[in-house]
């Protein structure tokens, strides 16, 4: 039925997996092309929480009871797949945070206070979101110090000559997205890790795109610190997680206080917890965690590579079909690309376009995508964004491009 | 002069008409951008209401103890909103202004775009419409 | 079938509400009496969370598309929800967290080191959770502040005698916990308020234990600060909030940096959005958040005077049981409680007895229970604690004492 | 002298002899009571391995080649399970005691004592054994 060259990828079989798209919106089915901004659950994800809420749930560790037994080797399983999923030395080099944005939060008010002094720099790009531009704002606020940005060019390529002359001997981090949320870029990040350690700088990774899209080994990567989110994997809400290398972990001071995060507690003196649990205080999101290791599992066993290939075919195919329209201009054109597409129609407001595409059924975004300067840098208030996912369909791509065409006659 | 329930009234007739949605989105595009209604000039930041989707610029003044208001947006679908908006509250004493509860975008079916978090400004710019009666009526008190 | 004298509370019903108490541990059934460390969830609760899969997930707030636009309001009424069940005066004065040791930290880190300087002082209370002391033993790390404790006596009550005579001009902030989850003493908060109110210094409430015992109104209490969790009153793991009065919001400065939070970014300048936003960077857990809602709903469906009744009556059926007993030490026996019981079995160790007890199929806790500083003042390593939720029973209440008998047995 | 192996078998042996869990815990308890490991006064921080739940101590000393262990706890099930393996592993050279696996744990079906996250400190107190024999075995290449 779904046509797709990708074969041994039964995408009829896949798309029953998720409930969410049997549905129907304004008398359509719903097509689902917000995914870089959260995606959906299958039944495996879904059913792993209520499992876990059926049979085991209990405050994790420390408890000597049964449930809490079972609960905490749950929990400590999937921190061991995540360590596997991307390939991390040790499991203890995970940390469960909410999200991407918390983990970077994490990384500055620890790290970032302890290390970043008044007068130094911390190098991000022009193509950042925002949880990777305001925490190192905020900090270098807080201490004196200074953002220096990565130029980007029209195609939305970082710069790397330019990247390369902002080191100096101020320079105290680099702070970069491994995929751009807006325009889809796969950066290179391996190329920007080697060349700040040139420097003898760490670096850190927003993955929030990066572990939707393909495999991250972060060994191979050697950055410093590798940031994402469940639910931007066909993971539940309200869970992420912070790669850090183990010495880099073990210097940091601790993050929030509370539970968890204690060894020994006096009111003189208290005791800080080995990693990861220094940083982890209070009751974790242990659902969360639980259906964030069904997720891995989930598309694990389709298999990244397929799930890539398949994604790949979807932007291929939406790209070449956008630039036959008239009027359309695609936002981003990186030789490397992730299944993002920013477009504009014509001089059509976006939140005009995506009101009348919603009404097709078609779930886009619109706006500046949490990534405001880029859409500075383009001079635009922002772009309709369809960005796939491994459920998705040409057949799908094929309403899109009918809500487009009903845009530009309405609004024509 | 009609009463904002007369106004509001007279609009949900006319939505009344549509069959189905894309005519009524026809409808709110065509007043989006048949009526120019603000000064290219007065497209400043202090008549700038932000939202995150679109972005609405108001001015209001006081003519004879009624208000009047003029806007725009950069976005056509809420420039037609915001203009519905000031045809049922421009002309009005503050009092009225204050009191009216604008239900009728909920009747031709336009909530949505009224939703506190959809940040089209339009939300925001029914507050700034009411704080500016409440301003002018305060003014007013305070001259007599 | 199940003894009770409250009439119109169906315990029976109530429990087929809850799957994991059908279950077997050791092949006898499981007797849950660790909610103080975390309560079991209803089916409306692992419904609502599993329907909002199905259904509407979406990232929230500024989407134009449907699933957004339904996700946002539902997200949004349970903020209301939570506002009208505490008595808040504004739903925008509830920000949401993972938790209450994430809503501690967040006044710590904001409110705190805006107001909190070299040499001022903060008082907490001696039986205080970990939570409510290693956030404002940072803080006071950081700023050169200091801790001044109002001690308890050995009932577990605190002295307010005492608690007055702690205030001076260096006084900025009270922190306590509304009911103790080591012993379960309901603290009497709102003379405490009263009294800090009288020396114009705000209170933050630790209501971890408060808002699953009983109603909570924060605007009788007049505190500044309410913090809770959601996985302790039948909701789900990962939420929880933070209640603070307008004013307070509004002067304190951003906490956590990313998307949501802001208005405007340039490199150059950053606007923060309105409370409660500006304390919500990020994707936040809006599973979470659906699955609290529908747990204020659960309880507020039966009743919060008929649950607490019911725990009344357990509590002290197992009080007046355990005091008939030979060698049984009660640890807090404050005039007014909650359904708490810490106990120790003659001088037997609390992992001894946990590890037998369990093999009854009953989950109680045992150790320090985070709350390490009132240990030592019983000079105590732990104890076994038994807390009570709504779904719990006198039989369950037999199966303990026949636990307990058996571990005198085998370590008399 | 029996070899780790041996020795964890000798403990399988008995412990099959138990119908049920009241009997092997009963049987962990004696070992726990009967056998006073460590003289009070070296009950002191620096062999202290602490864990949330429960404390353990423990000393180590080297002779004619061999490690042997004395352990204590405030908790008598894990100062039964300390002595089982102190059982196995005192007495044995260092590089046996490195390798050694320790799996009759699992075995006699007491593994969750063991779970890292139990935090009674004989995970802890199992790390530090190794470490010891680590230390001595380094020491005596050195003097070599
Ligand atoms: C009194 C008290 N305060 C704070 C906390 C911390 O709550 P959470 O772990 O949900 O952050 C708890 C529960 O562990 C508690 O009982
Ligand atoms: C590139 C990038 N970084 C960071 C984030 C923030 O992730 P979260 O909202 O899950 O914290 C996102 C998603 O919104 C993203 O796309």
């Amino acid at each position: 039925m779904y046509q797709t060259t990708n074969t041994g990828y039964n995408l009829e079989k896949i798309r029953k997996d998720f409930p969410i798209l049997q549905q129907e919106v304004n008398g359509s089915p719903l097509v689902y092309f917000d995914n870089a901004a959260t995606t959906q659950k299958p039944l495996q994800v879904i059913n792993a929480i209520t499992d876990y809420y059926h049979r085991e749930n209990s405050n994790v560790h420390r408890g000597v009871h049964r449930l809490s037994v079972m609960a905490t080797e749950s929990f400590e399983n999937v921190r061991q797949k995540i360590a596997q999923h991307i390939n991390a030395r040790y499991s203890h080099e995970i940390v469960f945070t909410r999200g991407t944005t918390e983990s970077i939060n994490l990384v500055a008010s620890t790290w970032g206070k302890k290390n970043v002094k008044k007068g130094d720099q911390i190098i991000i790009s022009a193509i950042e979101h925002h949880s990777n531009i305001v925490p190192w704002q905020m900090l270098c606020e807080e201490v004196g110090a200074r953002l220096r940005i990565i130029p980007v060019d029209d195609a939305g390529e970082m710069d790397l000559e330019a990247y390369r002359d902002l080191f100096n001997e101020k320079t105290r981090l680099v702070a970069v997205n491994h995929i751009s949320n807006t325009l889809g870029t796969i950066n290179p990040v391996k190329e920007i890790v080697e060349i700040a350690h040139d420097n003898d700088i760490p670096v850190l990774i927003d993955g929030a795109q990066g572990l939707p899209h393909g495999s991250v080994d972060v060994q191979d990567l050697h950055c410093e610190f590798y940031c994402f989110s469940g639910h931007k994997v066909y993971g539940p809400t309200g869970i992420g997680g912070l790669y850090g290398k183990e010495k880099f972990l073990e210097e940091m001071p601790p993050y929030q206080g509370g539970g968890e995060m204690i060894k020994s507690v006096t009111f003189e003196k208290t005791d800080y917890n080995d990693i990861p649990y220094k940083f982890e205080a209070g009751t974790p999101n242990v659902a969360g965690v639980i259906g964030f290791g069904a997720a891995l599992d989930y598309i694990n066993n389709l298999g990244l590579e397929n799930i890539k290939k398949h994604e790949d075919e979807l932007m291929h195919y939406a790209t070449t079909e956008l630039e036959k329209m008239d009027g359309i201009t695609i936002i981003g054109k990186a030789r490397n690309k992730a299944s993002v597409i920013s477009l504009l129609i014509g001089d059509i407001h976006p939140y005009d376009a995506g009101t009348i595409i919603d009404h097709f059924g078609v779930a886009v975004r619109t706006g500046n995508h949490c990534t405001q300067p880029i859409m500075d840098h383009y001079g635009i208030p922002g772009t309709v964004r369809a960005s796939f996912g491994l459920y998705n369909t040409k057949t799908e791509i094929e309403t899109l491009l009918k809500a487009i065409n009903k845009v530009k006659e309405m609004f024509g | 002069m009609a009463t904002i329930k007369e106004k509001e009234q007279q609009i949900i007739s006319e939505f009344e008409n549509f069959d189905d949605w894309m005519d009524k989105y026809n409808y709110l595009i065509e007043m989006g951008k048949s009526i120019p209604q603000i000064d290219e000039s007065q497209k400043v930041e202090s008549n700038l209401i932000s939202g995150c989707q679109s972005r609405v610029w108001l001015t209001a003044y006081m003519d004879d103890g009624k208000l009047y208001f003029k806007g725009d947006s950069d976005a056509v679908i809420t420039k037609g909103i915001a203009n519905l908006l000031i045809r049922v509250l421009s002309g009005q004493s503050p009092d009225d202004i204050i009191n009216a509860d604008l239900d009728f975008i909920d009747k031709i079916g336009l909530r949505e775009h009224l939703s506190p978090t959809r940040s089209n400004g339009l939300v925001s710019m029914i507050k700034q419409m009411k704080f500016y009666a409440m301003a002018f009526k305060a003014k007013k008190a305070k001259q007599q």
